[in-house]
């Protein structure tokens, strides 16, 4: 029950250097390989433009931590659940293994972080994806959080704010990650019947079972540029049904031209339409 | 005459056998009914006990049977007066879902669910019941009727997946999803969920949100497909063949699905599979459908509306 | 308030031969050209195919009083507010005219009928619209009766069925003429609100004002055959953005197939439905 | 520089007048300028001699008049923060239609509206404000978030008429009104609206359910463009050039129309149209915003809603 969230589980979000995060998995500590134009951006300058490609403009996927700092007034991140960890509920091949190791390379107990937090000094809460651990793929642990989030948001009637990522349900967990679809949207659904604003940020990738479920039903949603938005990747898509889709499919532009999403903003944007967006939803 | 599957070959041969047997004797005017009553026992006996052991894969294999039953079978065979409503009064009329209303013996009801097609021309029409944002807008068109009007909403669930071709992207295919799971949850009558074939996924979640889940024995409900579980993940060397193994680790069946918390109630089968009595299995869906509506419907919709937040709010498995 | 609506003025349908009425404008008593194929048809058999042409399934318009013959109980309906008639709100020229010249060619004080009726033994609230009064337009008088429909429907909790047909808004009474719009379509609002089911049945033509209130809104809608159906008619379109219309535009198919109503059904079926739809709608 | 109207001639040539007079003095270095003030105070007098005669048909030029102030130029005077929604979440989103939300002084409020474009270019891409169901859909969308969050709903309303072509018939333009109509009606909080221009029949009443109706003093309200109805009509023998004839005939004027009952209130306009004044025009737009719903959100939300459907109830003219 979140109203009774320990305090306790609560912390002030770590403050490691930025660039111990942008670095991971690079080789070279000084050099990071841009994915939409391969051009090599100097480290430094990329944590500067908060990981947007100063050539082509690709928005580089940022870790949980690294959004969090980038969307709120600073220092005012308190994560709950810190530590909550699935229980492989089908004692799934190489899941147990799987989660040690992302555990380990991302600091991070599994592919969600939520907390309380303010934008423009207005008390949201928060709930961001963390992408590097298992593709940020939802299982039991992203949907307990994300109800656990949306329960808090209409219990103290404040703002709800989520950046959807991630590759989809997470298959290790089986019929159990499918169904938190169905509870991460009865919790949205409880949340607007509380008549509580529900803000929603897609960060490349926003996929399958998360797209399919939460994050569409959104009051408003803001999708960063080029991220990949959709039920299926392009390339699935291409795969299952032999064809070639063109340029630009399924993409957050894509979805503006069809009326899925209220507009596209450039990350440095973000934070101050979310700074505007708490000042008339107070 | 029945399609055999792949781990009906001993009941295929038998079947065979006794056949000949009876092609034979009637030519030579011959009797040898004993014989062959005698080998439909022994055939019976061997069915029994094979789907006493079978696999999540063989269940996977009769969930996609040819010939099992789709919802319009079990529609009319259940209801009585079935009117099919049409189109989401946004773009189309999706076939891969049905929805309509009829009377479930006196009470009237609400019906949707995907509907697979028949013959080949049938499952293109039907899109092989993989359904699109207007099918799953049309559903929740009658289903906000059902709640209008007081009707109970019954679900009928049998899909390989939704579909994903950029047509459905381009018309919001992850929005209809996402709203009918909003809207299930806090739909203020009634709903109740039958999983007659493939639970595929999204696509099946998007009509399976109810008060009371059930599935057929032989149907199955998974977050994936197995075989492209198998290609995805190195467990299973990113091998489509091993879809046998992946099916078996996804715990996909009736009874496993029942195991983990997330289905209510398994309606046995017919001996050998819905699609060797439709007859029989309507009309235990039948009966099943009234008793538990029987129950439901004395709830009060509040109570019926937590208890249908916290039963889904219940599935997970974490700790710290 | 149709509460208080008097006995007094309601009234059985009268039963006047139904040929006296399909021969109305024809200078032939004895042959109907068929507005489809243009085949010259026997009105005697005309009549008995409920003015289905036999040739091409073309479904000729119909008065009220032969629709209402067609759908409900035989004898069961009972007519409200026969006699209201429009005040000429705009003084609009050449309308007092007009009103006098169709009253006298239909028999009919405006473009709609309503009252009570039972269908399969089923009591409902039936509205149905008379195209041969002034192109079945919706001024006052046929907004004031589709309200009073829809709210004796809720009070007495009984099914709204209504025959939606005619060319739109009556320009005659201008801005007056398009509320009619707005209170209609919120009488059905709240008859949603009163969870008593709306049905509709369009006949041609079914355009415009009338089209895009009150109609798209029913719960379960039937139409007919052929019917031209929508915004504007197919040749007003043509003529609009001077373009060529494919052959069926806007007819009863095409909104079949884009999903605006639920069934398209022969004449003759139209009645076994309702029967159908009473026996659930109970 | 404004453009002229037919009926503003004396007015232009009194100011080419002063402009001709004004380069010459200043060429010759001389001053003239009591005389162009006097000159000037003769166009003022000149200009509220004829705009207080103005016929319907000269409102129909003004409400159309290619420099009049939209739907976005007073949502950004009136609004501070104005966040712009896009999209219905079904199929597009149209740019003829605006939606978003904003803070009315201290007050969030939400915003729909027609929106025409003013140069060629944006004219087309907003389709001359001719809205397409996408359009209504998206405005409802922002309403029920209105009505979600407590928010009061102001719409501008802006249009010729709705868009009709088959492509906006396949998508149920004539469902979309008839939907936002229903859903107006029963909108859990109060609806202003403000006719800012051409109120376009019934793609204008789409937008224009509401308990408080205000036209600005030159905008039009019309069932039917007076063009068409004169074509229609024998009554001016079906002749295009008869309109103005027709637009007097069709009442459609602010005045007019609040004589009939179906405006609450005319907001005057600065002299010459809100085009030559348009931050007057605002400042009396969001007083008056201000006003209304400071009555409106002290009744409670059935008292507002049955005063809303009473108001409505009563428009029509019948008897027996
Ligand atoms: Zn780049
Ligand atoms: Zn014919």
């Amino acid at each position: 029950m979140p109203s009774k969230a320990k305090k306790a589980s609560a912390r002030k979000t770590a403050k490691a250097p930025l660039r111990e995060r942008v670095m991971k998995g690079v080789p070279d500590d000084l050099w990071v390989k841009c994915t939409g134009c391969s051009t090599m951006l100097y480290s430094k300058e990329l944590e500067q433009s908060l990981k947007v490609c100063q050539k082509c403009g690709y928005h580089l996927r940022l870790s949980a931590e690294e959004r969090i700092r980038l969307l709120v007034d600073e220092g005012s991140f308190q994560e709950r659940d810190t530590d909550l960890t699935t229980q492989d509920p089908l004692s799934f091949p190489s899941y147990k293994k799987d989660i040690a190791r992302y555990r380990k390379q991302t600091g991070c107990a599994d592919s969600m972080v939520w907390g309380e937090a303010t934008i423009g000094e207005r008390a949201i809460i928060l709930g961001v994806s963390e992408f590097g651990f298992m593709g940020g793929s939802m299982g039991s642990v992203m949907g307990e959080k994300v109800v656990r989030a949306a329960e808090e948001a209409a219990i103290k009637r404040q703002p709800l704010v989520l950046v959807c990522s991630g590759g989809g349900a997470r298959m290790h967990e089986g019929i159990i990650s499918l169904m938190q679809m169905a509870r991460t949207t009865a919790a949205m659904a409880r949340l607007a019947d509380a008549k509580v604003p529900y803000i929603a940020i897609f960060a490349d990738p926003m996929l399958a079972g998360i797209a399919a479920s939460f994050a569409f039903i959104a009051d408003i949603i803001i999708a960063e540029p080029g991220a990949i938005v959709g039920f299926a990747g392009p390339r699935v898509v291409e795969q299952a049904y032999r064809i070639k889709l063109p340029p630009g499919s399924m993409t957050a532009e894509f979805h503006l031209a069809h009326g899925m999403v209220d507009m596209v903003l450039a990350r440095r944007e973000i934070r101050p339409m979310l700074v505007r967006l708490m000042n008339i939803l107070r | 005459m029945n399609r055999w599957l792949p781990f009906e070959e001993p009941l295929r041969e038998l079947e065979e056998q006794i056949v000949e047997l009876e092609r034979y004797t009637a030519a030579k005017g011959m009797n040898r009914s004993r014989e062959i009553a005698a080998l439909r026992t022994r055939q019976e006996e061997l069915t029994r006990e094979i789907f006493s052991r079978l696999s999540p894969w063989d269940n996977v294999q009769l969930a996609r049977h040819p010939e099992r039953p789709y919802a319009l079978d079990y529609v009319s065979a259940v209801l009585a007066d079935f009117v099919e409503i049409h189109g989401d009064r946004r773009f189309g009329d999706d076939p891969a879902v049905i929805a309509g209303m009829g009377l479930l013996e006196e009470r009237p009801v609400v019906v949707v669910g995907h509907q697979k097609g028949r013959d080949l021309k049938e499952r293109q029409a039907r899109n092989f019941g993989s359904a699109r944002p207007e099918g799953y807008r049309k559903a929740l068109r009658a289903m906000k009727l059902g709640e209008k009007l007081g009707y109970p909403v019954i679900s009928f669930v049998d899909t390989p997946a939704a579909d994903s071709r950029p047509e459905s992207e381009e018309r919001g295919i992850c929005e209809s999803i996402g709203r009918n799971l909003a809207e299930m949850s806090t739909l203020r009558t009634p709903v109740l969920v039958v999983i007659i074939g493939e639970g595929g996924s999204g696509g099946a979640i998007a009509l399976a949100l109810g008060d009371w889940i059930m599935m057929l024995e032989h149907s199955v409900y998974s977050v994936i497909p197995p075989e492209s579980c198998a290609v995805i993940l190195s467990a299973f060397d990113r091998d489509a063949s091993r879809g046998p193994e992946a099916a078996a680790a996804l715990r996909l069946s009736a009874r496993q699905t029942q195991e983990l918390g997330v289905v209510d109630e398994v309606l046995d089968e017919p001996l050998g599979g819905a699609h060797r009595n439709p007859d029989a299995m309507a009309s235990i869906i039948k009966e099943t459908l009234i008793e538990r509506l029987d129950g439901l419907c004395q709830l009060d919709t509040e109570e019926l509306l937590q208890r249908r937040y916290e039963k889904f709010r219940r599935i997970g498995s974490f700790g710290t």
